[in-house]
């Protein structure tokens, strides 16, 4: 622990800790553009010099570039670094030029605020100045390559931490050039963070373009609702409208930086079919009218058939506490009809792994310090991004990835990829766990046993399982798996994707209540005669659409909170609008069982751009702004419940489902969160198991979760819609050539929810035999519910 | 019968044209204190209004009658609402014992120009003037305001005080006049006023009265660039034109005051006795409201000082020599 | 005549007492107790004692309830409790005060006691009570006014603030 | 002496009030009397153009920044050739305290002030002036400046057409 003396004040820092970071102990605020917590220092920028007065180094040095040592005396505030830096200052100028007005960056830049704290106010240099023709770089980012002073960020940020390969540095003394080879989209699902990276305004948001300046940004730390990881973000709107989504900073889970699907899917918020008003029966009613309609119609109901004719459906992206309410809600009638998410195998995924996973629980920043993962069934480009830049990070560390899965699974990494049937991950789970391998032929054995050495001779392993694919019961074996392999020196860390950013808060609260399934079945025998959705589409959502379907027709009563245009929303018989949750505050437990909070950025209600209908906002002045009925969920269930609608208040009232809630009390929003003690005792899980095929004589298809674009709330967002892809299904090669099929080739897929014309891929990592096709909003491969199973048949289409 | 009949119509009919002189004075007032302020600063004052502004009073009324009469949340709703009246009743009960005229002989019976010739007409006005605190103090206290709360307190404190020193003040005089009936000081007068016999009484009796009225510069209570408007920040409307009225009625109320007290009431030479009257409470006014124009507003603490510490001691001494003097004189 | 606007004012006395003594709000109860005082002064004027009857209100009403309401205020004594029910029912006792205490007024001033010579030596002339305060009674007054000094400077004593360092 | 100071301080201020009480009034009676401001004065506030007749604000939001009565609103678009301006821009006059922030913060001399001080209005939202109400067919005070000449941005000129600029750079050659 060394121990130095900056600007006359003494901190004592961690070994290892170079002198720049020392000064940010002291809140000494050293000028830097290069240096970078996540990514290190490189001392390129030449801006962070300080005055070695006394100690092991002497003279002028870049302070990032020193470690710091016992007994330094170090000065920033010495006259020869403050000339050095103001000279530094002037060199990134002498190209820059001067478009303040007209850059994004404007408010945020570090070149200004540097420009300012290094002193430079005049420029003296009369000669000409460098310009550049800048690149297309896709649909999230605009590059101004003039304003560029080459600190290297967005290459350290785009290739070393997030693994994209199609961005680099070009040319060489005053024509360095960050881009491209060739003009085009940049690939990788992490481009966006580029954006937070640059200090200056060469690398912009695109869809955010011109919108807003800084300082009229409503900024509020928040949690992305878009998967179960729980990053940091920091949504910023303006005009009633969410503009953009930049990283929060957390270390525990993402550290510094988001994905493409967190940064740019903010825009279902501003969706302009979003249902703003309370309808009965399809016509728009005040919220007192809809909230008496629902208590009164429920209390017929429960009359006449008793309190278990009502079913309750919670959700992954509804806040804990509107889950929480809707428990008490259930309870108040007696009614035992409550589920907490419509995917019954994510359900039970993240109960169990509720229930089970205890002391094994590790983070994203667990996981960045790993030696060794293995991914069972778990895609995390789909479904959760941000592991995969964890993952590489772990890789960077010397960490070893393995990836068994019937899909292919890309990561920005070296990995072994062992493809491997879905139905057949639980058993291998098993058979890890107990190190007996006999149940596999020779080859797989020769495959698996180093696997298992691995395994024993990491110092910290991690296995990451899919809740799609895997289940109750594959997440319960994951659990067990880790617990045998765990030794008295080292646990092996377990973690889950789950469902949404919610699974488990809801499945706290569910505890061994029965899942979607049965409520289906009650629907379907009409005990169950009302069903209340809370932001959840059992329509779209359920494993098995078709058959949620047909039973939810006969429902007498559907009542439905959302805040999305979902199949729910529309066919409801009450709707109450709910706000997004850049629009409230509340709390939701990530798939490690951190609990965090976010808060509201913007009031909701139409965006004056909508209700401006062309070039102004309107002239004339409502009581009410337009579209700003929605009310947070738990504020409509506490109205429903007749409660008090303060939030503290309900938090309160919420330890008596789990002691661990009283946590909410601690909460602050923008923090690293509350981790959620481990406890023992959680009832156990009766799992119905994953519905599969019956292998009738066509293909089977397994339905997978689609890349960035095609997740609900993503959908909805305008700039994603650029990345969501056109129908596919992909294919082992093998197979696709048994089926006479080629890479590119048009092909016509018949499921039981209609014909889609699609594009074959293949891939060498698939199993073969399977039929793999993402979830897609608003084609016919809607239908496919992550990690199910149907029949298919594929046919080649002559191309068009 | 017939005789308390007659009474009762003739105090009517005094009291009907007192409130009406009273109150067009008072709305005049106002008129003239803005033109008068204006012209001391260079400026016209109300001229908008009819020919040189003089339905200006006619428009204040209007105004406030059809204002929003505003009752702000959590204040004592009915202390709230009678307060304003407490104050402009006080004020123009003072009226009842002021003498404007010598009596009158009409119709073979002496009509007293005073509504009640009460023997203590002295204790009387400051009895109600004492009382006149009660509706700023309540006003200010039911208005559920900082502002109007503070602007109670120094109200207060600032009225205790200087009746004190009013009292001291008019020691003189009385002792002068043997009696506390207004009618008998003013008949003392009729020789020469009092204000060249107690000079010092009288400059006593003017700072204390213009403490007393919380005019400027003592109008610490509605120190508007301390706080806010004092103990009236949270009326609006009539409730606030009343205080507004109240003010100015009081402002007459001092110039009769001070008339019958210092300027030797109704007496003087070739007018009649009750235009002088009125000449002299508009010259009193109009030193009012030159002093408003003239001199700045003194510290809280210095106002308390002065009272305390300067004038209470000089108007015993006052007392002192007074009695002594006419003792003297007299024996 | 007089002896019926005695006991109305009587009535009028202990009513605005009993009210004083029981309202909550401590600003109320002073506004109850000056109209009790009000009652008293008439009831002074009505036998006879006008100057009295002034210092009454001057000096009860005019300053010593006023520095009670002083009190009051400083320290915020006020409860904060929103009050309860209709507003008008709650001050319905005030306004009837008020009210008959103006009735009388009018009444003793129409019809001046004087007039009826039922009290022979009406009026307590000011020069009476002064020669009986300060030659009959002078011994009284002084032991009374130097008690009062000496409660005020022992007030102030008791309640300066100490010196640094000393403890009671 | 000091109680003499006091005195002669107390009463020499009602001799001066006195004299002033019979002195001409100084006020300029306005809706018949009216005064020329000079050019420089801060009333109403317009938009200016470029020399070459193109509108100069570009949205930067500076001058709503430095409005200290948050008066100015305005979002910003792109057109086609990549140049940044107000899509709507608004000044609500009815908040306006005519402190010439704006103009001091506007980088591009767009928003100016000028001496029309007569904008008085009974109906509120005719204060409220949208950028048409704005715009005025002219520099104002300053009649060479476009900003677009000198950002750097290739609007006006191509890119590196500036007169301080080289033409832009082939990073993929090594010749010096």
């Amino acid at each position: 622990m060394p121990k130095l003396t900056i600007d006359n004040l003494e901190v004592t820092v961690p070994e290892g800790t170079n002198v720049l970071e020392a000064a940010c102990a002291l809140d000494i605020a050293i000028p830097h553009f290069c240096y970078h917590e996540a990514l290190g220092a490189v001392g390129s920028c030449r801006l962070c010099a300080m005055m070695f007065t006394d100690g092991p180094v002497k003279g002028l040095q870049m302070a990032c570039m020193v470690k710091a040592q016992d007994g330094m005396v170090v000065s920033s505030t010495h006259p020869d670094a403050m000339e050095l830096r103001e000279h530094v200052i002037e060199w990134a100028m002498t190209n820059h030029p001067h478009d303040c007005p007209v850059c994004d960056e404007g408010g945020e830049c570090q070149l200004q605020e540097m420009t300012v704290a290094g002193g430079h106010s005049k420029r003296r240099f009369r000669g000409k100045k460098a310009t550049f023709t800048n690149q297309d770089l896709g649909p999230f980012i605009q590059q101004e390559m003039n304003r560029c002073i080459t600190c290297y960020r967005c290459v350290r940020t785009y290739r070393d931490y997030c693994g994209g390969t199609d961005y680099g540095v070009l040319g060489s003394r005053n024509r360095i050039f960050y881009g491209r080879f060739q003009e085009g989209k940049l690939e990788s699902p992490f481009s966006g963070n580029i954006i937070d990276a640059c200090p200056t305004g060469v690398l912009t948001s695109k869809p955010f373009r011109f919108k807003t300046r800084l300082w009229d940004l409503q900024e509020a730390p928040s949690i992305c609702p878009h998967c179960s990881l729980g990053c940091a973000i920091v949504p910023g709107g303006r005009y009633r409208e969410v503009q953009r989504v930049r990283a929060g900073i957390n270390r525990e889970t993402n550290g510094f930086f988001i994905c493409d699907r967190g940064r740019f899917g903010y825009d279902h918020v501003n969706h302009p079919e979003r249902p703003r008003q309370p309808r009965i029966g399809g016509q728009p009613v005040a919220l007192e009218t809809a909230l008496d309609a629902v208590r009164d119609r429920i209390a017929v109901l429960v009359e006449a058939h008793g309190p278990n004719s009502i079913a309750f459906l919670g959700s992954s992206r509804a806040s804990l506490e509107a889950n929480a309410l809707l428990r008490d809600w259930a309870s108040a009638y007696g009614s035992e009809q409550l589920a907490y998410e419509a995917h019954q195998g994510r359900d039970y995924a993240a109960r169990t792994l509720a229930a089970r996973v205890g002391g094994h629980a590790c983070s994203l920043g667990d996981l960045r310090q790993s030696d060794l993962i293995i991914l069972f069934g778990a895609d995390p480009l789909a479904e959760g991004p941000m592991l995969a830049v964890a993952i590489r990070q772990a890789v960077r560390g010397g960490a070893k990835v393995v990836t068994i899965d019937p899909r292919p699974v890309e990561l920005p990494c070296t990995t072994l990829h062992i493809p491997l049937p879905a139905s057949r991950l639980p058993e291998l789970l098993a058979a890890l766990g107990s190190g007996d391998l006999s149940a596999f032929d020779a080859q797989e054995r020769a495959t698996f046993a180093p696997l298992l050495d691995q395994i024993k001779a990491a110092r910290r392993p991690a296995m990451v399982g899919g809740a799609d694919l895997l289940g109750g019961q594959g997440i319960a074996a994951l659990c067990s798996a880790a617990a045998d392999l765990s030794t008295a020196s080292r646990a092996v860390g377990v973690m889950a994707l789950l469902g949404g950013p919610n699974s488990y808060g809801g499945a706290l609260l569910a505890g061994d209540g029965p899942g979607f399934d049965t409520l289906l079945d009650a629907i379907q025998e009409r005990t169950v005669r009302a069903l209340v959705c809370l932001e959840s589409d059992p329509f779209c959502e359920a494993l098995d659409p078709a058959r949620a379907q047909a039973a939810l027709g006969h429902l007498e009563l559907l009542v439905c909170i959302d805040s999305t245009p979902s199949l729910a929303a529309q066919r409801a018989d009450i709707f109450l609008p709910s706000r997004a949750n850049a629009e409230m505050s509340g709390s939701y437990i990530n798939n490690e069982g951190r609990l965090q909070e976010f808060l509201p950025v913007i009031d909701p209600g139409l965006p004056i751009k909508v209700t401006g209908a062309g070039d102004h906002p309107p002239r004339e002045f409502f009581q009410t702004t337009p579209g700003s009925a929605p009310a947070a969920d738990w504020w409509l269930l506490a109205k429903l419940l007749e409660r008090a609608t303060i939030l503290a208040e309900l938090r309160k009232t919420m330890a008596k489902y789990d002691e661990r809630f009283s946590m909410l009390s601690f909460l602050a929003a923008g923090t690293t969160g509350l981790r959620l003690p481990v406890k023992v005792a959680l009832p156990p899980v009766a799992d119905r198991g994953l519905p599969h095929a019956d292998g009738s004589d066509n293909q089977t298809l397994l339905a997978t979760t689609g890349p960035l674009g095609s997740h609900w709330l993503a959908h909805l967002s305008a700039p994603l819609a650029a990345t969501e892809p056109q129908p596919y299904v992909c294919l082992h090669p093998d197979f696709a050539a048994a089926l006479g099929l080629a890479s590119g080739d048009r092909a016509r897929l018949t499921t039981r929810f209609g014909h889609c014309h699609v594009e074959v891929r293949l891939s060498a990592q698939m199993v073969s035999g399977l039929v793999l096709a993402p979830q897609l909003w608003d084609t016919a491969l809607e239908g496919l519910a992550p990690g199910s199973l149907h029949d298919c048949r594929l046919e080649k289409e002559a191309r068009a | 019968m017939n005789d308390l009949l007659i009474s009762l119509v003739l105090i009517l009919v005094k009291l009907g044209l007192i409130l009406g002189v009273v109150l067009t004075m008072a709305a005049y007032l106002v008129l003239a204190e803005r033109k008068i302020l204006g012209r001391m600063q260079l400026r016209y004052g109300p001229n908008r209004i009819g020919p040189g502004g003089m339905m200006q009073p006619l428009c204040d009324v209007i105004k406030l009658l059809t204002k929003e009469d505003f009752v702000p949340d959590r204040a004592d709703k009915w202390i709230f609402l009678f307060a304003p009246g407490l104050t402009a009743l006080a004020a123009l009960l003072s009226f009842a014992v002021v003498p404007f005229s010598p009596p009158v002989t009409l119709f073979g019976r002496e009509i007293p120009m005073v509504v009640c010739d009460l023997n203590i007409g002295l204790l009387y006005i400051f009895g109600l003037s004492s009382l006149a605190v009660y509706g700023v103090v309540l006003g200010g206290w039911a208005s559920n305001s900082k502002y109007s709360l503070l602007g109670a307190l120094r109200g207060l404190a600032q009225l205790v005080s200087y009746e004190l020193a009013l009292g001291l003040a008019l020691v003189p005089v009385v002792m002068s006049a043997k009696s506390f009936s207004l009618n008998a000081i003013v008949m003392a007068q009729a020789d020469w006023p009092n204000l060249l016999r107690h000079p010092l009484a009288f400059i006593i009796f003017m700072i204390s009265i213009t403490a007393e009225s919380k005019r400027t510069p003592f109008d610490m209570p509605e120190a508007e660039n301390e706080i806010v408007a004092g103990y009236h920040t949270e009326y609006s409307g009539m409730r606030f034109g009343l205080f507004f009225v109240g003010e100015y009625i009081n402002l007459v109320v001092i110039g009769a005051m001070t008339t019958v007290f210092f300027l030797g009431g109704w007496h003087g030479p070739f007018l009649p006795p009750v235009v002088w009257f009125i000449l002299k409470v508009l010259f009193v006014a109009f030193l009012f409201i030159w002093a408003r124009g003239s001199m700045p507003r003194p510290r809280y603490d210095q106002l308390m000082h002065f009272g305390w510490k300067v004038l209470i001691p000089l108007a015993l001494l006052n007392v002192v020599l007074s009695g002594a003097i006419s003792l003297a004189v007299n024996s | 005549m007089t002896t019926v606007l005695f006991y109305i004012l009587g009535f009028i006395l202990l009513a605005a007492t009993l009210m004083c003594i029981t309202r909550r709000n401590p600003v109320h109860a002073v506004i109850y107790l000056v109209a009790g005082f009000f009652a008293l002064a008439l009831m002074f004027y009505l036998l006879g004692a006008p100057l009295v009857a002034a210092w009454e209100v001057i000096v009860y009403a005019g300053a010593i309830m006023v520095l009670f309401l002083f009190i009051i205020m400083m320290l915020g004594l006020a409860p904060q409790e929103v009050p309860e029910g209709p507003g008008w029912q709650r001050w319905l006792p005030l306004v009837l005060l008020s009210a008959s205490l103006m009735a009388c007024s009018l009444l003793i001033i129409l019809q001046d006691p004087a007039a009826g010579q039922e009290i022979p030596d009406f009026y307590l002339a000011p020069q009476a009570l002064g020669e009986a305060l300060f030659s009959r009674y002078a011994m009284a007054v002084e032991m009374v006014s130097f008690q009062l000094l000496f409660a005020t400077i022992g007030a102030f004593l008791l309640g300066r603030p100490l010196p640094k360092g000393e403890d009671q | 002496m000091n109680l003499w100071r006091d005195i002669k301080g107390t009463l020499q201020p009602f001799w001066v009030t006195l004299g002033y009480l019979f002195k001409k009034p100084v006020t300029i009676q306005y809706p018949e009397e009216k005064r020329t401001p000079p050019p420089r004065y801060r009333a109403r506030i317009v938009l200016t153009c470029n020399p070459d007749g193109s509108e100069r604000c570009v949205a930067c939001q500076l001058c709503s920044a430095a409005c200290p009565v948050n008066c100015i609103s305005m979002q910003a678009a792109e057109a086609a050739d990549g140049r940044r301006y107000a899509a709507w821009f608004r000044i609500n006059f009815s908040r306006c305290i005519f402190c010439g922030l704006c103009t001091e913060a506007c980088p591009t001399m767009a928003i100016q002030t000028t001496p029309d001080y007569e904008i008085c209005n009974r109906d509120v939202l005719k204060l409220v002036h949208e950028k048409e109400d704005l715009l005025i067919d002219g520099c104002g005070k300053d009649t060479e400046y476009n900003f677009y000449e000198h950002s750097g941005i290739g609007v006006v000129n191509e890119r590196g057409g500036n007169e301080d600029e080289y033409g832009p750079v082939d990073p993929k050659s090594l010749l010096p």
